[in-house]
């Protein structure tokens, strides 16, 4: 049961892994992502790791895929979309490459031996289980699984304190950085064939324009 | 306290072989039932409701031909959707296009299996209930947009641009304004926020909670985008938003996802400051315990039914607040809205986040609950807080209308930045 | 009772990892870019998740110590994201392209 | 245990796909269908449409999409506070008081920008 479920989600998961890299349209690369991200939240719920499951599904679908969904519309290249296209012979590169690193990769998954009295991982078939008698001890492993969120909450501010804030710096830094990024006094070019058409062609098409020629095409 | 948490885990004390151990029909039947058949139901009839009701409001009588008082209307409305022509723009996206609207619509089914009904009448209690709820939830901001998007229509695009500026905009304060629940309650869990509930009262009955209700409200109207924040669907502006290219059952599911949607947030705000189905004043744990370990289904059933009943009373309280408003107040302009999230609701919601901790310390904590020095502490704290958010959005909110009419070159500044 | 092996989620993991690599090598859009990096990245917390579930947490360590990085590594990817489109919007306001191919004004 | 739960939520979701679909599906027997190609244009009041219709948009909206993501991944760390708060106590809440104050830094910073007016 468990076995079957795990198949059907990571057939899935690397299904749409490669629609992401492969589709052409940019929009259906950002849905077969968002199919990915889903997949991969299956996954922690499988690794019992629920509250993971939840947190990604609240950062990367609900926000990180609204931004890249936003990202293409402000960047779509109003010339044409050869951008996204996939060139053969770097595909076929690409491929090769990825051929070559995934079959030493699962070489080295499959013939890992253990190190320092840790069992190798090709014998972990089972994992722990995380219901003894003695599970309601706070600080087990046990007892974490069936309140993550209580633990996570304990180990961020305990343990983790200094990532904690620093997370907190890491965040503002971000939004600081991609307002400075974004609210750039027009547009700067070294081109100066580009500097000519740039005054319409980046500020042109801004939606309240597109909105204004709406409105007087209703009327 | 200790009683009430052993019992709101059952199922994830359960035994290991749990995947062989489903009840596999049990399951089904409360899936077809309960949520294929209640649920779309009561949000049949909410539609039905509305209508009479902003009638009422309008001088109106409402939907009266079809049955009595109107009330096979929105079968007849139905069967209207189902029998119309499948109509899809040539220049659209078709998967895309279908994609969308089954989106939205499982993300507001999915939000409903958390919430508890009555006692041992959630469907599911992950520990991690609440964020599992408002990720979800925040999937219909992708779903609308794929709509606008697919559709390849610009009122469209513009209509779900729109809406999804909205919602990430009112999301924030949606979600900062469970965090007193959460804190209170010391869980994720749903079931545990009722049972902590049954247990001491009410969380609204505190300041802290009646301004984080009273926040939460305004994020869930905002959130399935009901007048006056109805400005991704303004008809008179944009047509009908991001569903303009949708016609007869591919629109009935946005439409049966809207209202899912309301019923959603109303079954939310129920169950997490109003009290889920109990009664305003605190009952002993007791016979909740020994009655909600379930062990007769008539012992079940005696409990849970005033207690689904009360529910429902209080959702449908909730749903027509949102058909009043609607009825009372005209559409905010775009920068209104966007303003108010951001300079007000948000601030707001995280200087009451503080509040609630004192709150807690002085009346959670403490073995025996001090109300008044919570009430004395909080009180004063939340009204300070109002007036001073306030006063610093309405100086902000001043001064922009003289840069617009004004400063011609201002505007020019502003617009050449985006 | 038939438990995933551990090898199973590593395999998956490998295999979303390699898929992401790829897309890093062949695409040529810098938001496409940008969507494999993040495939990679979910394929490195998979890793994480697993090896702190399998495993038994060495005695004073955290009981959840594979979860905690997994969740900070989510925070950098989505500072990461929010920094990585405004650089691409930047980038696309100065040639008008959004093709990483372009953004080569520092080869010699 | 937590499988079990999410197993229902994974039932429901496929179940709510269906529902989704059916009525779609049932429509296309029973709808009457009469294609005209004036009816497959687009809807943009009766006129034609005319240029580009997935055009540029502003950069307004993505400045609200990462207000909004930095917001959501700070919910993230919020949410196991308010959990862990009744066991951790005073000190948990000055930390987080440092943290929101480091966040407000940003949410200032963006009201002094003026970027939070939709203009």
């Amino acid at each position: 049961m468990n076995q079957i479920l795990f198949g059907v989600i990571a057939t899935m998961g690397v299904l749409s892994a490669l629609g992401t890299v492969l589709a052409r349209n940019l929009v259906h690369a950002g849905l077969f992502l968002v199919a990915f991200f889903f997949l991969i939240a299956c996954q922690f719920v499988m690794l019992e790791a629920e509250f993971l499951a939840a947190v990604q599904v609240l950062v990367y679908i609900g926000a990180v895929a609204i931004i890249l969904m936003f990202g293409i519309m402000l960047t779509r290249n109003i010339q044409g979309d050869d951008t996204t296209t996939v060139s053969r012979a770097g595909f076929i590169a690409g491929g090769l490459a990825a051929v070559g690193l995934l079959t030493v990769l699962i070489f080295g998954i499959t013939h890992e031996e253990g190190r320092s009295g840790r069992p190798a991982w090709n014998s972990v078939t089972t994992r722990p289980a995380i219901y003894p008698a003695s599970a309601r001890k706070s600080e087990s492993q046990a007892a974490a699984i069936n309140n993550m969120g209580l633990a996570v909450g304990e180990d961020l501010l305990t343990r983790y304190i200094v990532a904690f804030e620093a997370a907190g710096i890491l965040l503002t830094a971000a939004l600081v950085g991609a307002i400075a990024l974004a609210i750039q006094e027009g547009p700067v070019s070294d081109d100066p064939s580009d500097r000519v058409k740039s005054k319409q062609n980046a500020e042109s098409l801004a939606a309240d324009e597109a909105e204004s020629l709406l409105t007087s095409s209703r009327a | 306290m200790n009683v009430a948490c052993d019992w709101a885990f059952p199922l994830v004390w359960a035994q290991q072989s749990e995947l062989d151990s489903i009840p596999w029909l049990k399951w089904i039947i409360v899936l077809a039932v309960v949520f294929f058949g209640i649920f779309p139901g009561i949000v049949a009839y909410t539609v039905w409701g509305e209508r009479k009701v902003a009638a009422r409001f309008q001088d109106r009588i409402g939907p009266n031909r079809v049955g009595p008082l109107g009330l096979l209307q929105p079968i007849a409305d139905a069967i209207k959707l189902i029998t119309k022509e499948d109509l899809v723009p040539r220049s659209a996206d078709r998967w895309v296009h279908l994609i969308a609207p089954v989106l939205i619509l499982v993300s507001a089914f999915l939000v409903l299996p958390v919430i508890p009904f009555g006692v041992g009448l959630a469907a599911v209690n992950p520990p991690s209930g609440l964020i599992y709820l408002i990720a979800v939830s925040s999937l219909s901001a992708l779903g609308i947009f794929l709509a606008g998007w697919s559709s390849r229509n610009k009122y469209s695009l513009l209509g779900a641009m729109r809406a999804v500026a909205q919602l990430v905009s009112y999301e924030v304060p949606q979600v900062l304004s469970i965090v007193p629940i959460i804190l209170w309650a010391g869980s994720l869990s749903m079931v545990t926020i009722f049972d902590k509930q049954v247990l001491y009262g009410w969380f609204l009955f505190s300041p802290p909670g009646m301004l984080a209700f009273v926040t939460l409200t305004i994020a869930n109207i905002a959130e399935v985008n009901r007048t006056p924040f109805d400005l991704p669907e303004a008809e008179s502006e944009i047509i009908a938003g991001y569903h303009t290219e949708y016609s007869g059952m591919r629109f009935g599911l946005f439409f049966l996802a809207e209202y899912l949607s309301v019923f959603a947030v109303s079954c939310l705000g129920t169950a997490i400051f109003l009290g889920g189905g109990t009664l305003p004043w605190p009952l002993t744990g007791e016979p909740v315990v020994t009655l909600g370990g379930g062990e007769t289904l008539f012992a079940m059933l005696l409990l849970n039914l005033p207690l689904i009943g009360i529910f429902m009373a209080k959702v449908s309280l909730y749903i027509f607040l949102m058909f009043w408003i609607r009825a009372t107040l005209p559409r905010l302009r775009v920068d209104q809205l966007m303003a108010f999230a951001w300079k007000f609701m948000v601030p707001l919601c995280i200087i009451n986040i503080f509040i609630s901790a004192v709150w807690y310390e002085c009346v959670i904590r403490p073995s025996k609950p001090n109300y008044l020095l919570g009430w004395g502490v909080t009180l004063p704290l939340v009204v300070v807080s109002i007036i001073g958010v306030l006063a610093l959005y309405r100086s902000s909110m001043k001064a922009e209308p003289v840069e617009l009419t004004t400063g011609s070159r201002r505007r020019s500044v502003v617009r050449s930045v985006s | 009772m038939n438990d995933i092996p551990l090898t199973w989620f590593l395999i998956f993991a490998a295999a979303c990892f390699v898929i992401g690599l790829m897309g890093v090598l062949v695409r040529r859009n810098a938001i496409a870019v940008l969507m494999a990096i993040e495939i990679m990245l979910n394929a490195a917390n998979i890793n994480l998740v697993a090896f702190w579930r399998y495993g038994t947490p060495v005695e004073g360590d955290s009981p959840i110590s594979g979860v905690m990085f997994a969740i900070f590594v989510i925070t950098v990817a989505a500072a990461e994201v929010a920094v990585g489109i405004g650089l691409i919007l930047l980038c696309y306001r100065r040639w008008h392209a959004a093709d990483v191919d372009r953004f080569d004004s520092l080869s010699g | 245990m937590i499988i079990y739960n999410y197993v229902f939520i994974g039932m429901l979701l496929l179940g709510a796909i269906g529902f989704a679909l059916a009525p779609v599906i049932v429509m296309g027997i029973l709808a009457p269908r009469k294609r005209s190609s004036s009816k497959a244009d687009t809807y943009e009041c009766g006129l034609l449409t005319t240029g580009e219709t997935w055009v540029r948009f502003r950069i307004q909206y993505y400045i609200y999409a990462i207000m909004f993501l930095v917001f959501d991944v700070e919910t993230v760390f919020l949410y196991p506070w308010a959990v862990a708060y009744e066991r951790l106590g005073l000190f948990a809440l000055a930390e987080m008081v440092v943290f929101l104050l480091i966040l407000a830094v940003g949410l200032a910073y963006a009201w002094g920008k003026g970027v939070l007016k939709w203009v």
